[in-house]
């Protein structure tokens, strides 16, 4: 953090909130998200004027207008080229994007993966509940198969996206799982999202009680969480289970495998390790669950260092002002080749 | 056409030369060999030589079709006089014709009596046939109308090269350059500059090098030592004002406009852009000046283009998207938002012919109603459009101030004929141009110290704050919102006033643009009505028609939305108002909604321009059936 | 307004009934108060009662307010009559409203005199000041115009329903049915239709189908013993043609529409949408119906959706993609493809608030221009629109047919207010419709066996050749082609010529569609026209004109693109022509432009619908301004 | 194959061609994939009145136009969403999209990818030649990054996607990569594909002559072929080289590494198996490169079943007439209760 930001440590949670009226339904998990997002700026003593929130549309991307910082709600799917373009332009700003499963992975997919593979400094929230909210209540595509919605009313027939092998096989740099309901947790993922230079890429589980009731909780009600989260610690075993009782393995065909830790032997187990440059470790950690129906890596898959876009593009506009100086109109109105008519 | 004068022959050797005052001189010839160039060259030398002059260059299908065919011919029009002139010419007075598909898709376009040169090595059975020939043109007196002039230009091409060391099939691709030589005998071009450039073209390659310029020299002596040739000719400088020129082309010239659009602003350009012919050159240009702070990003789709460049606005860049038709319909939505933002962003429409993917590289007119309508929603956005390729670099700067200074999208069309066609343009002295400083909001604006994004000053116009301000902290969005604070309202009364404020901020930048002026003669019973590239058309039309005997006035638009604020009463003025345009007629049915004026159309869809005949003759005609 | 006629009291005990012409009722309460369900239900009941009835649904934002504040409001409004009737009536003569942000949101619609009814349980603090009430209205003498009835609808819910074993908590959402039932006394509305509705909807959860029972019975109970209400009311059933009727609002009628013109085109439906507010229901009903051989697709976008359609169009589908403006605009790519291939493709278009995301549960008819120009190039596109919720059926079954008949694709519009809103629809007989089966080609159509997709019949309609079918394999696209072969062609007249051949196709449609009618007084001055969902308020607007004394007529279009044949001379009958629109005047710019006539404009983009008095007033002051 | 193709085994190339003159640059790589295809097409017994192919826009999507079969010419990165509705409306016909590198992956990202996770019966030919052909050479989605082209002089900045990767991630049932001037291997490749039920998604490495010529010259080449090529064979150990001497081996981590097979053992080396449920073996080799510059493999990395979309649409069709008769249009205006007004 620099100076400035040191001295605005002083603010507290209010100076982020807005006077708009918060019109998310009572018990949507998108209030936790919101405090939650709000307190880490707080902890990390963002500067409000720094910060700027990008969304598209649907309940999610409400959240910039709760939050007192620079914002913009844009259009369906389009937040993550929007964001683009002003981290382009500004990489003086922390740019934040707030999308959900329909507007990131559905008709945003296309930037969503460009975004990721082009690095650019941005911090991807997206929200992940499982349908559309805003619409009432159609199946997205992180939806299960056979979902009946209004709008498949027989069950839906789409197999659903992993949103983290796909952000993997986009060549993601950040990837990380958290629960809008595991304050602690989204905290710790927040805070290695916004220290990471480039596309941080954050799925937050989220519950819609009014269309979606309980999606996840396999994965996050009291009963089931810890037979069901596996952390991911960096450096540490990938052990679970409500005793650490069970592990993951690779395969020899490089496949993720759940163990029992006491039939293979603790040094059996992997070790996670987030910052491999290549991504199939992440990738087979995403493949032990296709959603929360059952033990669910929760946590930072992959966290890579690569160029980000906005850097490099600064980076060319100053070597081409180091080597050819300054514009000079003149100049450039005359490449080519000129001529003189005379009076 | 070409006007003979008398003969003069002040040269002491070879053949009488003739003046002329204007000469149309079309090379055509396979997409591989080389006619652009030889075009671009030719217009060089002239330009150099002091001529006014007017390019179209036209190019076939966008991927190479096999050699020799029909769909593969390319050309390149050069119209160059020694007066002030607006178009590429009606009908080529010389056609330089490189294999029979080049002579059979271009021959019609001659008047009888002009001249065709053709490459006669290239006329044997197999380009015959895949021209669709049976017999060849040659010889079987189908050419009989005109004055042809048979070379075979690739054997000496070949043979010339042979001294430099250049071995046959490389010698061939020279022979461009020895249509290029013969042909500036023909019009006394001088070839110096040519012979400059292709060494710093092709200097490291030296047998490249070199084989262009023995089949340069070997193309002018050629035409000086063949008896073939009766006359050469020469068409004087034009009495151009005085000045420093360069030629240059509608794409380069925006490109230009844009770059000097945010010097004048004080604001970095940033251009996010998807490649679509025939738009793709600015974003090529643009990026090849990251020195003037330019910011390029070729985006992965025309919406997130549009996108980027709302991004860039909302952080205080001078935005630009640039695109054609199929890629304006793409940022449709964007647009929509950027309205209702009200975020300045410049999107250039560079148009080609429609509807679909229909005539990508050819030239049309016909994305004006969609750029005045093509949004849900009411979502009035000012349309700009520059007339010639010159031009394009003062409309672009026009266009963008209104942008940043009203605080809205803009919408600024070309088409392909500006786009790639080029004219002589003098250069600018940037020290002259009225800049239009960009001043952000800094401090809160309402009361509290609160920061009012949508507090209206009285042109209307809102504050521009940008992210990074200390204490303008806000929010913008797509939804409707209150005027003043911004926040969402989905108060019946208060959208139909935001709806209303919003398309009155745009009517009133008619307050901030010059009228419209009249050219020609004021007095005429006949305006004719035009915007974009038709210009240079009508114009020479309108003198032709003079020529005839009919008088008429012109109006050519720069400003589409909102319209000058005297163009209704101009309107009244004249019995008989004629629009022509490259679609259907969408400017006259704006003019006729919005005037009750009966304007005519006078359509042409053909992925050409007019010609100056074209309109001449629609005028006459219109002058005719009048009582 | 309600009509008092003479108190007639037939029946024996309780208070006076009074008989009036008609009645408009608006419940009002918090979105989670089931204000809609409420409103459904009370229509239903009048409607099996046999009044002619519109209704207006308003919903509040998209996702759900924090209770009890004025964002969170929603509402529903029936107006029901003896006679014929066109609107939901211009002011309440009853507003509902179950808590104070319901009373401010809508007490400014009321006439002073008018009933209020208020849950005055709901009337304490907290909910106070979250409407933004400094004092309670019920105590401060704000409310002394109307006459206000506070009934504490929450706490004598939660008291019958403790009977039925209902904790509190759940108890109190049943307070709607109490509101219902009281209400339905006062206008002696039948309960039964509720009753058995209630049963087979909560049937399985008996708790909430008692209390909800106990609390309707209660509300009429309370209307009946209370003596509180000094009169009720009858109105009597309308004379309405006799038949079999449904209600039915514009979504559901235009899915209906949808699956019946696939079964008289002789094809199945293929349905590929994403979903948007307000069009997403007409997916859910379709997707309901497999049975009928309707395939939906939710797709990933609306791009995929129309691209997703149009496949299935090429495929032999009668191929549709419904959706809202933000939508249409991500079509306008893929809908010129369309053009280019003249494959039919009907778009639904349930116009809503704009620009931009705007206000997305509203209505508005500000796409039209869109509908007609929203793609670059020269791509005309049939535009038809529904007049009321029940037309919507039989309309767009017009739009698929011309859709399949003309090949080409076919905008549909209609609105949040026909969407949502509903009306009696008196069943029609599948076998009285006319069948439009299509004939695909069977067999080559070409010299030597070959199939030429763009040789066309005398209305200038391509046949429409369906992968699978043996010997007329072809290839189409979006690149310009001959006409014919369909072969690509860069011929610059064939493009000049298919760009004129396929505009007068779509002219030639005028002569397959009716003529346009007048209503009203043929001998009037002043003709008003309209299109979409302002029929009803125009009609009943010039009714209440009439009564003023001021003759009009009215014509209504169905048909926007191509204009029925008979328009102009139509328009020209008249001196004064006035467009009431909810947008700036779209189509008094067509008019304009295409007649040359001086269309004025009434504008309203408010979100809501015009009422009758609007239009009934701006036509008297025309007709006070003639000479 | 059905009796009915059995019939017409007499078909030859040219019954497949058209009379369009084929207009692609003297020596594209195009002209062969061509071939390719359209012997292939003679080879399976194709019907072509059954066969489709939908393109979008690019040199390659000018595919349709030579192919005497039904066709169309789509619009910019919009094919996979036209054929989708074409294979769900049809499922008896063989629709084949043909793309580019642009317009698969650069404008037509988003319904790619949700084609393959929906695992529509579409064959997915992608002509990757790292470069944008017809709009005269900017670079792709797929240029290596630092590519100097007409859109970036001074080399891009966008880290490209790993086509393989990238499909994976977005669950795609059949992956798989051949090269343009392999026709035996493309053959193989296009066998495998068209047998396959669902979406089949192969990536062409295809050689721009004029815009980008010889970018996959350290695969294709004579000189270095041997070295580059690692052929994945079903049930057959992964070892390439000159000599077969080297191998590939997963780590504990889960990744694919290349060996050299005397100093691990034979026995160390991994099978390839393309039939793997979990896609974490394909993913893994997919990593092993990120483009021609290097060992890649080549041939199918993935090939597993999952229903279809289109026969999923169409047993749900099935099923509601089953159950609900065919639609009774009477019954249907009826539903939700009506009544009657007596004359
Ligand atoms: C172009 C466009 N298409 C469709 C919509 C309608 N729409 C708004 S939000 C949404 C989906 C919301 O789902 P998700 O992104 O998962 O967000 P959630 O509401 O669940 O947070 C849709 C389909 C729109 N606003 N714009
Ligand atoms: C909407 C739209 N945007 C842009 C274009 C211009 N365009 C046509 S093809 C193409 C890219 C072609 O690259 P690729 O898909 O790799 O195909 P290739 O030509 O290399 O085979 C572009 C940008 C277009 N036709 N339509
Ligand atoms: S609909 Fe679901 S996601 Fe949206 S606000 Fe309500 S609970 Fe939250
Ligand atoms: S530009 Fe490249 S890809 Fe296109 S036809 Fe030519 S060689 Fe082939
Ligand atoms: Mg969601
Ligand atoms: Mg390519």
């Amino acid at each position: 953090m620099t100076e400035a930001t040191k001295e605005s440590t002083a603010l507290t949670r209010k100076d982020f909130q807005t006077d708009q009226e918060v019109r998310w339904c009572p018990g949507c998990g998108d209030y936790t998200i919101l405090a939650s997002v709000q307190n880490f700026l707080v902890e990390a003593g963002a500067q409000p004027e720094k910060t700027v929130f990008i969304s598209g549309i649907g309940c999610s991307s409400r959240f910039p207008y709760y939050m007192n910082t620079y914002g913009m709600h844009g259009i369906h799917g389009r937040a993550p080229a929007i964001a683009t373009g002003l981290a382009a332009a500004r990489p003086d700003l922390d740019v934040w994007v707030i999308t959900g499963d329909g507007d990131a992975l559905s008709i945003g997919g296309n930037h969503f993966i460009h975004a990721l593979r082009r690095n650019v400094d941005l911090k991807i929230l997206l929200f992940n509940n499982q349908i559309y909210g805003l619409t009432k209540g159609q199946y997205s595509p992180t939806s299960e198969e056979g979902k009946v919605t209004k709008s498949t009313p027989f069950g839906s027939i789409d197999h659903p996206f992993n949103p983290i092998s796909l952000a993997l096989g986009a060549e993601a740099t950040f990837v990380a799982r958290t629960l809008d309901s595991d304050r602690p947790h989204t905290a710790e993922v927040l805070r290695a999202a916004h220290a990471h230079r480039g596309a941080a890429f954050v799925e937050i589980w989220q519950n819609c009680n009014v269309f979606n009731d309980k999606a996840f909780e396999l994965v996050t009600g009291k009963a089931t969480r810890d037979q069901n989260q596996i952390r991911l610690r960096p450096g540490e075993p990938l052990r679970f289970g409500p005793e650490n009782e069970k592990g993951i393995v690779f395969t020899s065909h490089g496949r993720a495998e759940i163990v029992v830790v006491a039939e293979v032997g603790q040094d059996a187990i992997a070790v996670h390790d987030a910052h491999r440059d290549d991504p199939s470790l992440a990738f087979s950690l995403s493949r032990l669950s296709s959603g929360p129906y059952g033990p669910t890596p929760i946590g930072i898959f992959r966290q890579v260092e690569r160029p980000t876009y906005d850097e490099q593009m600064a980076q060319q506009l100053a070597a081409a002002q180091e080597r050819g100086g300054p514009g000079d109109l003149a100049a450039l109105y005359r490449t080519g080749g000129t001529w003189t008519v005379e009076a | 056409m070409a006007n003979d004068t008398t003969a003069v022959d002040e040269r002491p050797p070879g053949r009488p030369v003739r003046r002329l005052e204007n000469v149309v001189v079309r090379f055509a010839g396979d997409s591989g060999d080389g006619m652009q160039l030889t075009g671009d060259r030719f217009t060089l030398a002239s330009a150099v030589f002091g001529n006014d002059l007017v390019t179209f260059p036209n190019f076939p299908a966008e991927i190479r079709a096999p050699a020799g065919t029909l769909a593969g011919v390319s050309s390149f029009q050069v119209h160059f006089s020694d007066y002030d002139i607006h178009t590429p010419g009606d009908a080529p007075n010389v056609l330089v014709a490189m294999n029979p598909a080049a002579l059979r898709a271009n021959i019609d376009d001659l008047a009888p009596g002009s001249t065709v040169i053709v490459n006669s090595d290239a006329f044997e059975e197999r380009n015959l046939h895949k021209a669709g020939y049976e017999t060849n043109p040659l010889e079987d007196g189908s050419l009989e109308a005109y004055q042809v002039y048979p070379v075979p230009m690739t054997s000496l091409t070949v043979e010339v090269a042979k001294d430099v060391g250049a071995k046959p099939r490389e010698a061939e691709r020279s022979k461009n350059f020895f249509a290029l030589g013969l042909v500036s005998w023909m019009y006394s071009r001088p070839i110096e500059p040519t012979v400059a450039w292709n060494e710093e073209k092709f200097g490291k390659n030296r047998t490249v090098a070199e084989s262009n310029l023995a089949a340069l020299k070997a193309g002018w002596n050629f035409g000086e030592t063949a008896e073939v040739f009766a006359a050469r000719f020469e068409v004087e400088p034009a009495h151009l004002a005085a000045g420093e020129y360069r030629s240059i082309n509608g794409n380069t010239a925006t490109a230009y406009g844009i770059i000097t659009a945010g010097q004048l602003a004080g604001i970095p350009v940033f251009l996010a852009s998807y490649p679509i012919t025939p738009a793709s050159d600015i974003l090529h240009e643009l990026a090849r000046h990251k020195n003037f702070g330019v910011r390029t990003m070729q985006a992965e789709d025309e919406i997130a283009a549009a996108g980027a460049a709302l991004g860039a606005a909302f952080g205080g860049h001078l935005a630009v998207t640039t695109t054609s038709g199929p890629g304006l319909d793409l940022k449709s939505e964007t647009l929509g938002l950027a309205v209702q933002l009200e975020m300045p962003l410049l999107v250039v429409d560079v148009q080609r012919g429609g509807p679909s993917t229909g005539l990508p590289t050819k030239t049309e007119q016909a994305d004006l109603l969609a750029a005045m309508f093509g949004r849900h929603g009411e979502s009035p956005i000012p349309v700009v459009a520059a007339r010639t390729p010159g031009d394009c670099f003062s409309a672009v700067i026009e266009a963008a101030r209104i942008a940043v200074e009203h605080m809205t999208p803009v919408i600024f069309l070309t088409d392909g004929y500006l786009a790639n066609g080029s004219e002589p343009w003098m250069i600018p002295d940037p020290e002259e141009f009225e800049p239009f400083p960009v001043s952000f909001a800094t401090e809160p604006n309402g009361p509290d110290g609160s920061f009012l994004p949508y507090l209206r000053d009285d042109r209307l116009v809102r504050p521009w704050g940008l992210p990074g301000t200390a204490g303008l902290e806000h929010r913008i969005g797509g939804l409707e919102h209150e005027d003043v604070t911004g926040n969402v309202s989905y108060v019946p009364e208060n959208h139909d006033y935001m709806i209303r404020i919003r398309a009155a901020k745009i009517e009133r930048i008619a307050d901030d643009i010059p009228l419209v002026e009249v050219e020609g003669d004021p007095d005429a019973d006949i305006l004719v009505v035009g915007w974009g590239s038709t210009y240079g058309a009508i114009k020479a039309g309108l003198t032709q028609a003079r020529e005839e005997g009919v008088q008429s006035a012109q109006v050519h638009l720069r400003h589409l939305n909102p319209f000058p604020s005297n163009l209704a009463e101009v309107l009244e003025r004249y019995e008989v108002v004629l629009v022509p345009e490259m679609n259907t007629g969408q400017l006259a049915s704006l003019l006729r909604s919005r005037f009750l004026v009966d304007a005519r159309t006078l359509s042409k869809m053909q992925g050409v321009p007019f010609t100056a005949g074209e309109i001449a003759s629609e005028v006459e005609k219109l002058a005719k059936e009048r009582p």
